[in-house]
């Protein structure tokens, strides 16, 4: 097994420390209410909850600049609100709202924000890795120096899709980062019974390609370890490996009656608690005073309470519009139309550059 | 008699082989430790254990081939898969070697594999988890396709398919596990060459399968309080149709409907509606209907949800159309 | 006007679109320095080089849905499956992603991808490398399928599809490719939303498809030497259906028979019939008919195969039957 | 790229080394004359020979008993005769006709014959390979020694069934033996522009399986490399991949005009001719007379012109029969029947039985 990569920054020499301990609570209280919600019956359907992992997100957004490309799986409230889809568009979508950032067509598990090059929540396991290897395909074709970042956890490894896809990023060298979220189980199933070579980041020499494995429980060693990645990735060393070790804390939906894990299992790995940790960390090098963390839990209350606010207030779609965005309305000859994603960022209220800039959720 | 779900039914079932025939084991994922993602098989694994109630990797298309190969082998693989959304990826080991090597072989082996999955929509679920494909795997030669509706029919139609040669694919629909219905464990294994009238009237057909059966027989009730009497056709078997206990309905009724969760265009309503036009278009006194799902990918928000699916009232609706033209 | 075979036909197209758009690229097994299983591509990887005439390792799911996200990153790919039949492989990616990523965002990506497969059987391929799944596609809201069954229409066709916003399915018969036919290298796109009458007589329709067109043709010839004149109705795009140029048709001769490859059950024939049922029951003087394929994996041997799918004298005897009946 | 493994005993140490040179001639011959009875329309469809890689499938079959299992592709003649398959059988087959090894229902891509345990030509790339591990899985819950072998090209390593069996085979430990058939070429396509890694038998490291890479041009070597390997399997120790480096010396099938290779290349490989290699070490070793290579060929022939002449001879399926064997007729309650494959060899004219033996056509 290969050794984690771990962080040997400290955390107060981090810019902003504090922004990343913003946003891991924010996804943390954000999920912890969608909970909530779901019991009440605000939310319906499948709601996977990435609470235990937000150092892997959030991390991870850091380095990817708005030029770059997220996709993501069916457990992606974290990436999204890390890439800085705003809480109250994913809330609404959440509550089937046509204010939800997929106008309530798409739920917990479909959150896409085209401005933001965020590609969506795939929910067949496996079906995103293809996508984002044709992303950053068209990214080369035409010289852009994007990155597309896709996060996939260790049960995707099994599928074939994980297979072909790396193995035609890696033959054409496109910029593709693969960020497997190793959380140790797929659904109930532990690795060591779903594969038989349980060091997930060594798969990667079956295409020459590079990989590598880090502490997913440590924000400031996600963001090291994607910094290095996507350093070579944009040198032109083509796609990079690096596996996330991580752990899910909740079950994995909300139907899931956890029969297949020890409740010590998860007691070991709460210890472990991203966010309680680097909180820790910030405050024994005297970096987050108490005032500091009560500020941050109360403006991270707000947002929430904002959000859900918003998703309230947010309109139905008409249930005439039941057929729209099937096809593509017809507007002439779509030859001469931009390219999608490349058009003005129509989704949600934020403009987005195309020069590179840090996550907006980054309030350094 | 026994009041079960259909999940209880389908354990039941499940049980009764496992215990019947050491050749029989359930594969597929999280089958085991975690009971089943529709917990049909919660505690199996405890009573058979780890190699009989088989956990796989995420590898839909492997773990289906290794079935037909499993079944080669002279075991009587029993393969969940999940639910139908994920078949695609398995969809060419069913076609191309579940459905084929018998006939390309020139009839040396018997693939006695059976391939059940939770199929349809309802939850919220979005678009990618709300698929309905019966009607493409009663399409192929070489598959039996069953959807049973009932309690009694998840239990008796799995144990009648074990006795099957062939593959068979059973279609469960996810809104049926917690419902309850009597169960007669004593029963033998269920018809599976048959469907059933669920509900005789004689002005109208209604003809359904699976899931939509409920709805359709709740929609009879409705009708019935308008005048109009309904034969309620449950299809049952999916591949080969029954076409006769169709005709026979028909035959009665001379006005049909058919109410399918499937998208409209090639639904398997539409088979049914074919059949009915070469075998039965003398009998006819008004043109067959279909209650299909709407041509969009099923939404996430309820109230679209609903829209898109058949619901009671569009059943309802199309029955009083039906009666009401060329009387 | 210049003769040209399908095949170069396509060629034609390929070689337009590539020289036209520098977004276009063409993605797929073999089709650079193998010329394209079928030819299609010889010369292209010369003139337009490795980067647009992409040859693909065999992992259909992910060049397919490489070409998906290429769609999405503003490049207009034009991914070959070679054919229908390894197009399984790809077909969560086809309905999951290509056909659904649209409507699940609320409308914020357009993905127009093509892809072109060769389908059907006739060249004694035998079971696995048979296969008429155009069906299945026309099932699936999202997608755009079209049939082009001359050479016209495979230039033309395709260079239509190259200005859909969204994801078209084209499917290419391979017995048509080395079939000639007249090209008009200057005319515009085709249109790609009408079906096209491709001979007229009031006593019959017969509707078909691609490969099918030709034999249909032929049997209209004999038929015509028995004194029955038919319509001959090439569908062309098979979703959406245009009904209203089939109709115009059935309302003429009230009579159809539909000609198709694919399997008799859940036909793409079955869905014609029951839009026929639904639409035209009263203009019907007859049953509307369907000549499909036997319902058995298609067999190797020449005699068997021949057997297996629609041929002219079973064409003939069709139209016979429905001509002789309610006269 | 890892060494290849190089047989080092001599030609004529081996106790039936003559026998190995007749089976790879009669390959070649047979092979041959398809082609010619393509030419003249009495073979039709696909064709794909073997040409050029007789060696792995001789050299594998001897070490494979009548017990064991063989899973294979669409250019299966060279597997189905060396394991036996009456060459009468396999013309007659390609001929379309009744007495064909498949009735004449599969053609060239499907020769079956299940008494020999020869579980067919599949012609999906990849799609034999989940069922060599069903196989094998049967055969390890019933507790029977069998070795299922499962022959596959190197275009069949891109498909994600591959990654998918591999992972399931190790796993389970399943007794498989996966025989990579690399010619360089998915067909017209060369492995470095299919594979970003070209060593294959490294593949089998991202599955914690052992893998090694054999000269498949050298009968001796691919025997014994497949005898080390199945020894493992039936050791317990699971599956292995074997890559047989090798090379296919005509067109990939009837239709390919070969645009994509140099002759020059195809020349080198030929002087690695396995036949003629092969005969020239055992010559050199005076262990095959002139007289001995010319009996070869002369009962070589016969036995290819009365596989003709049976081909010729047999009848066609009455196409009355053409809805026959879609499914299994009716026999009462199937739960009763024998597992298919065990029951009685209905096939043809051998009986298999099920104590171990030697490949048929070795006659030591
Ligand atoms: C192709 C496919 N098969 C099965 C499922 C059902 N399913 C949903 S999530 C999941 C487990 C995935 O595990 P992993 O990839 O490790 O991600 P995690 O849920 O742990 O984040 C399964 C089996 C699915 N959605 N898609
Ligand atoms: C899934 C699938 N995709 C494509 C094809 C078409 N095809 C047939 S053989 C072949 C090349 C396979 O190469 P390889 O596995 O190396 O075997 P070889 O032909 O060299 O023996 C291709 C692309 C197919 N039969 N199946
Ligand atoms: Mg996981
Ligand atoms: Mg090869």
């Amino acid at each position: 097994m290969a050794e984690e990569k771990t962080s040997n920054l400290s955390a107060l020499s981090h810019p902003s420390a504090k922004a990343l301990l913003r946003q891991m609570l924010l996804i943390r209280r954000f999920e912890e209410k969608s909970a909530e919600l779901y019991t009440v019956g605000k939310i319906h359907g499948f709601l996977h909850l990435y609470i235990g992992e937000e150092a892997v997100a959030v991390g991870a957004m850091q380095v990817l600049t708005a030029d770059d490309e997220i996709v993501s799986t069916y457990r992606e409230h974290g990436h999204a609100i890390a890439r800085g889809i705003p809480p109250a568009g994913v809330m609404a979508e959440m509550f089937g709202k046509a204010n939800g950032c997929s106008r309530g067509r798409g739920g917990s598990m479909h959150l896409f924000d085209i401005g933001r090059r965020f590609y969506g929540g795939n929910a067949i396991v496996g079906g995103g890795l293809p996508v984002a290897v044709g992303l950053a395909l068209a990214n080369k074709l035409q010289g852009r120096k994007r990155v597309t970042a896709c996060f996939f956890g260790d049960g995707a490894v099994d599928e074939g899709e994980f297979h072909e896809s790396l193995n035609l990023a890696a033959l054409w060298k496109l910029p593709v980062l693969f960020v497997c979220e190793n959380n140790l189980y797929s659904m109930g199933t532990g690795l060591e019974r779903h594969q038989s070579q349980t060091d997930i980041q060594a798969k990667a020499r079956a295409y020459a390609m590079s990989g590598e494995a880090v502490d997913g429980m440590d924000v400031l060693a996600v963001e090291a370890a994607v910094r290095r990645a996507v350093e070579d990735i944009r040198a032109g060393s083509g796609p990079f490996l690096l596996e996330a070790r991580t752990y899910r804390y909740r079950a994995h939906s909300m139907y899931d009656p956890e029969l297949y894990r020890d409740k010590a299992e998860v007691e070991r790995w709460k210890r472990r608690c991203p966010i309680e940790n680097f909180a820790a960390k910030l405050r024994q090098a005297g970096g987050l005073a108490e005032a500091d963390w009560k500020e941050l839990e109360t403006s991270v209350a707000a947002q929430i309470s904002e959000a859900v606010a918003a998703a309230e207030a947010g309109p139905w779609e008409p249930v005439e519009d039941l057929l729209k965005d099937v096809y593509t309305p017809a507007t002439g000859s779509a030859r001469g139309a931009a390219p999608c994603g490349d058009g003005p960022a129509d989704a949600h209220d934020e403009s987005v550059a195309l020069e590179p800039r840090p996550s907006p959720l980054v309030k350094p | 008699m026994t009041t079960m779900t259909y999940r209880e039914a389908v354990r039941s079932a499940l049980r009764e082989a496992l215990r019947n025939d050491e050749r029989v084991f359930l594969m597929g994922e999280d089958v085991g430790r975690y009971g089943g993602a529709f917990a049909c098989s919660r505690g199996l694994v405890e009573e058979f254990g780890p190699e009989r109630i088989r956990d796989t990797p995420l590898s839909e298309s492997a773990f289906v081939g290794a079935g037909i190969g499993a079944a080669i082998g002279g075991m009587r693989p029993i393969v969940e898969v999940m639910t139908v959304n994920f078949s695609l990826l398995a969809l060419d080991q069913i076609v191309n070697n579940a459905a084929t090597l018998r006939h390309m072989s020139g009839g040396q082996v018997s693939i006695p594999i059976i391939l059940r999955m939770a199929t349809g929509a309802g939850r919220q679920l979005a678009a990618q988890h709300s698929h309905s494909f019966e009607a493409w795997y009663a399409h192929v030669p070489g598959l039996t396709v069953l959807a049973p509706a009932t309690s009694q029919d998840a239990r008796g139609m799995l144990l009648a398919a074990l006795d099957e040669p062939d593959p068979v694919i059973i279609f469960e629909h996810a809104m049926l596990y917690p419902q309850e219905g009597e169960v007669d464990e004593q029963a033998p294994p269920a018809d599976i060459r048959r469907a059933a009238v669920r509900r005789a009237g004689g002005d109208l057909s209604l003809i359904t399968y699976g899931g939509s059966l409920g709805k359709t027989l709740l929609a009879a009730l409705e009708l019935a309080k308008l005048g109009i009497e309904s034969d309620v056709v449950d299809l049952r078997v999916l591949r080969p149709l029954d076409t006769d206990t169709i005709l026979e309905s028909v035959s009665k009724t001379h006005r049909a409907a058919i109410v399918d969760e499937g998208w409209r265009t090639g639904s398997l309503a539409a088979e049914v509606s074919a059949q009915l036009m070469e075998r039965a278009f003398y009998e006819l006194d008004a043109p067959v209907a279909r209650v299909c799902s709407a041509e969009v990918p099923i939404p996430y928000a309820k109230h679209l949800e609903d829209a898109a699916l058949p619901q009671i009232a569009t059943i309802v609706r199309a029955g009083r159309e039906l009666c009401a033209k060329n009387e």
